[in-house]
């Protein structure tokens, strides 16, 4: 436990080191959800338009 | 009026398998046409068919996605000031500067050109050509549309160049005006020039060649 | 080179007509610098330390002002399509630009600079830095800021974009202009910066209007 | 042959083979890179705990640059060779180096208060980072000001070369107003030595957030080419209509 305690301390820097990981956690994926979203948009809005034309396959990463 | 090669049988100024990409579309493709000195060239086709596209392509503003624009058999892109030094452009846009008046306006243009050599009465035999003499000193903020486009119009007048690209040059034009116009253009080409103009007036020139742009629509998916 | 003329000379007859705007950039630079005071207090040390910063920037933003319009109103009407239809370079018309924007805007504002060296009490030996680094940088923001100017022709926020383009471009400018002047007031010679900023100048020189005619003809198309 | 703008397939089959294994790589690194960086490095001796954010900070200092010249090159082979994925690919960069840009300006004010006392500081470095955070708000803002797209991407490819042209001058300039106006900080952004115990976390970290911009790069990219698909069936259906 007590190590868990330091790690989450950080020597005091604790509240320096973990927002700086947080914001960078929260930019980095947030860009990417935003990413696959408006690709995941445009791919329907374009299986709305042209059904047939669709053909690139819908994979999942 | 200089550089023409007159009766070459080879054509002048030649377009081949054009490809034109404008706005996000292909405005049309595969197009090609050819001039030679006194000939004009009346470009049909529906709004939006791509007429004024081809004339731009023509003047050399911007180039066609493919395909290639020559004359006599050189690239006009390899050296674009000698091409401007050959070719006038009547675009939508009547270039008059309210604050200056018709005469200061031609005079500038003109003395951009290369031929411009005996200055001030080549300008007042334009606006004489035109019908509007009594114009020279009056500010451009007075005109009228159509005065505007026959100061535009005596513009090319003013100083020679052996290519002439019109785009509807006869919008907001009277029928006397329309006349003046269609009288330029005679001399124009029997002075061994060449003209390519797109218009919706129904009596074309005289023995023009006609191009439908609406032929070489790109309709690919 | 005479085309190059023709367009100055038109442009300066075009500025005077229309009511010269060097006196409202000039009364900009001014009342920008007058706020200071106001803000900072009025204590003369506070205020001579200071000075050569708050000139600057205010120079700067004012000669940033009439940017916008070096090639919006001959976009609109249609001059800018022509002049790149003319035998005369692209380049040279965007150099001619800038050249009418210095004198308009650039000269008036190195010609108010003492005084306002005045209002922000700028120590006795700050003024001929001053001078000559504003001499030296001015024309280097007109020929940058002629880049930004071409590349925001027909988008749809004008100004705004242009001064996000353009200001990160003048910092270099900006530093060495004011630390030219720190220099000197400091007793050292000034001699490094005032080199640096002309070596800004010379290599603004033949890249900025190479890059404003590319941008124009990419907006023309 | 002449509608190649319009799907460029190729690219498409391309992009969706490797991309599941560039995501796959990207959070395996990330997770060697974390677990490398805050549980099995030790501490500083100089500057204690904080030298982890260094782990963050400079992959996303490094990445804002790498982000602008890859933009910069693309753009240069959109304007000469007029090759249409270059664009696209240019614009699919900006706001992920943007973002970069961001995080290195956050992380670095992040480190700069335990270490300086301030939440920001005119480091040169960090000064730069700023310029570099406005040339791509200018590249992304010219991007999208005009109606056309083609007409917005032609425009910020100049500005980009442009602003390409400028950054050395401009990171020049800031250095030597730096030196003029502020003593030398004694604590340098990397620290005296990188000792190796601190490198490896930081290649680990810096090659992880290279694959990550890979990744959304290509995410990004295939959103474009999608949406100009889109746009060029909705022209086509309003042109036909007019027939």
């Amino acid at each position: 436990m007590e190590s868990l305690q330091a790690f989450w301390d950080m020597g005091g820097y604790g509240h320096f080191v973990w927002p700086a990981y947080g914001v960078v956690a929260v930019v980095l994926i947030g860009l990417f959800v935003e990413s696959r979203r408006s690709l995941k948009s445009a791919e329907a809005e374009l299986a709305a338009l042209a059904p047939s034309k669709a053909e690139d396959t819908d994979d999942e990463t | 009026m200089q550089n023409h090669h007159l009766g070459s049988s080879l054509s002048l100024f030649t377009g081949t398998d054009l490809v034109c990409f404008r706005g996000g579309r292909t405005v049309f493709a595969g197009l090609g046409f050819a001039l030679s000195p006194g000939e004009a060239l009346m470009l049909r086709g529906p709004n939006g068919s791509g007429k004024s596209s081809l004339l731009r392509l023509m003047a050399g503003l911007g180039q066609p996605l493919e395909g290639a624009l020559t004359w006599s058999d050189e690239s006009i892109a390899n050296d674009p000031e000698a091409h401007n030094a050959r070719l006038h452009y009547i675009g939508h846009a009547d270039p008059v500067k309210p604050v200056l008046t018709v005469t200061e306006n031609l005079r500038f243009w003109a003395t951009l050109r290369p031929g411009f050599g005996n200055g001030e009465d080549a300008i007042a035999s334009a606006l004489e050509k035109l019908g509007i003499g009594h114009l020279a000193d009056v500010p451009g903020r007075f005109l009228s549309a159509g005065q505007k486009r026959r100061v535009n119009l005596a513009r090319i007048l003013a100083a020679p160049a052996s290519l002439w690209l019109l785009d509807e040059p006869q919008t907001a034009l009277d029928r006397a005006a329309e006349k003046n116009l269609k009288d330029a253009i005679a001399d124009h080409r029997a002075g061994g020039g060449m003209v390519a103009i797109s218009s919706h007036a129904e009596n074309s020139l005289a023995n023009a060649r006609e191009l439908d742009i609406n032929q070489f629509r790109a309709d690919s998916p | 080179m005479n085309g190059f003329l023709a367009i100055v000379r038109r442009d300066l007859r075009l500025a005077f007509r229309q009511g010269l705007d060097s006196l409202m950039v000039v009364a900009f630079f001014v009342i920008a610098v007058v706020l200071f005071p106001f803000g900072v207090g009025p204590q003369p040390n506070t205020l001579a330390r200071i000075a050569p910063g708050v000139i600057w920037v205010a120079a700067l933003l004012a000669s940033m002002l009439s940017l916008e319009r070096l090639f919006q109103t001959d976009y609109e009407d249609g001059s800018l399509e022509l002049l790149a239809l003319q035998p005369v370079a692209l380049e040279i018309t965007v150099m001619a630009k800038v050249t009418v924007h210095w004198l308009t805007t650039g000269l008036p504002l190195i010609v108010a600079a003492p005084l306002l060296g005045v209002l922000m009490n700028l120590p006795e030996d700050g003024y001929m830095p001053l001078m000559i680094a504003l001499t030296l940088g001015t024309p280097t923001l007109s020929l940058i800021g002629a880049i930004g100017a071409a590349l925001i022709l027909g988008s749809r926020r004008g100004g705004i974009l242009l001064s996000l383009l353009v200001l990160p471009l003048y910092i270099p400018v900006l530093i060495f202009g004011v630390s030219a002047v720190d220099v000197v007031i400091g007793g050292f010679s000034a001699k490094p910066q005032l080199l640096i900023l002309s070596g800004l100048l010379v290599g603004a020189l033949p890249l900025c209007p190479w890059a404003g005619a590319a941008a124009v003809r990419q907006g023309l198309e | 042959m002449f509608h190649r703008f319009a799907n460029p397939a190729r690219f498409l089959r391309f992009a969706a083979v490797i991309q599941p294994w560039i995501a796959g790589l990207t959070v395996l690194l990330f997770a060697v890179g974390l677990y490398l960086g805050l549980l099995a490095s030790p501490a500083d001796y100089q500057q204690g705990e904080t030298v982890r954010m260094m782990y963050v900070h400079v992959p996303s200092a490094w990445m804002a640059l790498f982000c602008y010249t890859g933009m910069a090159i693309s753009c240069g082979v959109a304007l000469i060779w007029k090759h249409p994925l270059a664009d696209l690919a240019a614009k699919a960069t900006a706001p992920v180096g943007a973002s970069f840009t961001f995080l290195a300006l956050v992380t670095g004010s992040l480190w700069g208060k335990p270490m300086w006392g301030a939440w920001w500081v005119w480091d040169a470095r960090l000064t730069s980072m700023l310029v570099l955070f406005f040339l791509y708000l200018g590249y992304m803002a010219l991007n999208n000001a005009f109606d056309d797209p083609g007409r917005g991407s032609k425009a910020s490819s100049i500005l980009a070369l442009v602003g390409f042209v400028n950054v050395p001058i401009i990171k020049f300039s800031v250095d030597w107003w730096n030196t003029l106006h502020q003593p030398a900080s004694v604590v340098k952004m990397g620290g005296p030595a990188i000792h190796a115990s601190i490198l490896s976390p930081l290649l680990v970290m810096g090659v992880a957030f290279t694959t990550y911009y890979l990744w959304v790069l290509l995410i990004r990219i295939r959103r474009e080419v999608t949406a100009n698909k889109v746009r060029a069936l909705q022209m086509r259906q309003a042109s036909r209509g007019e027939q």
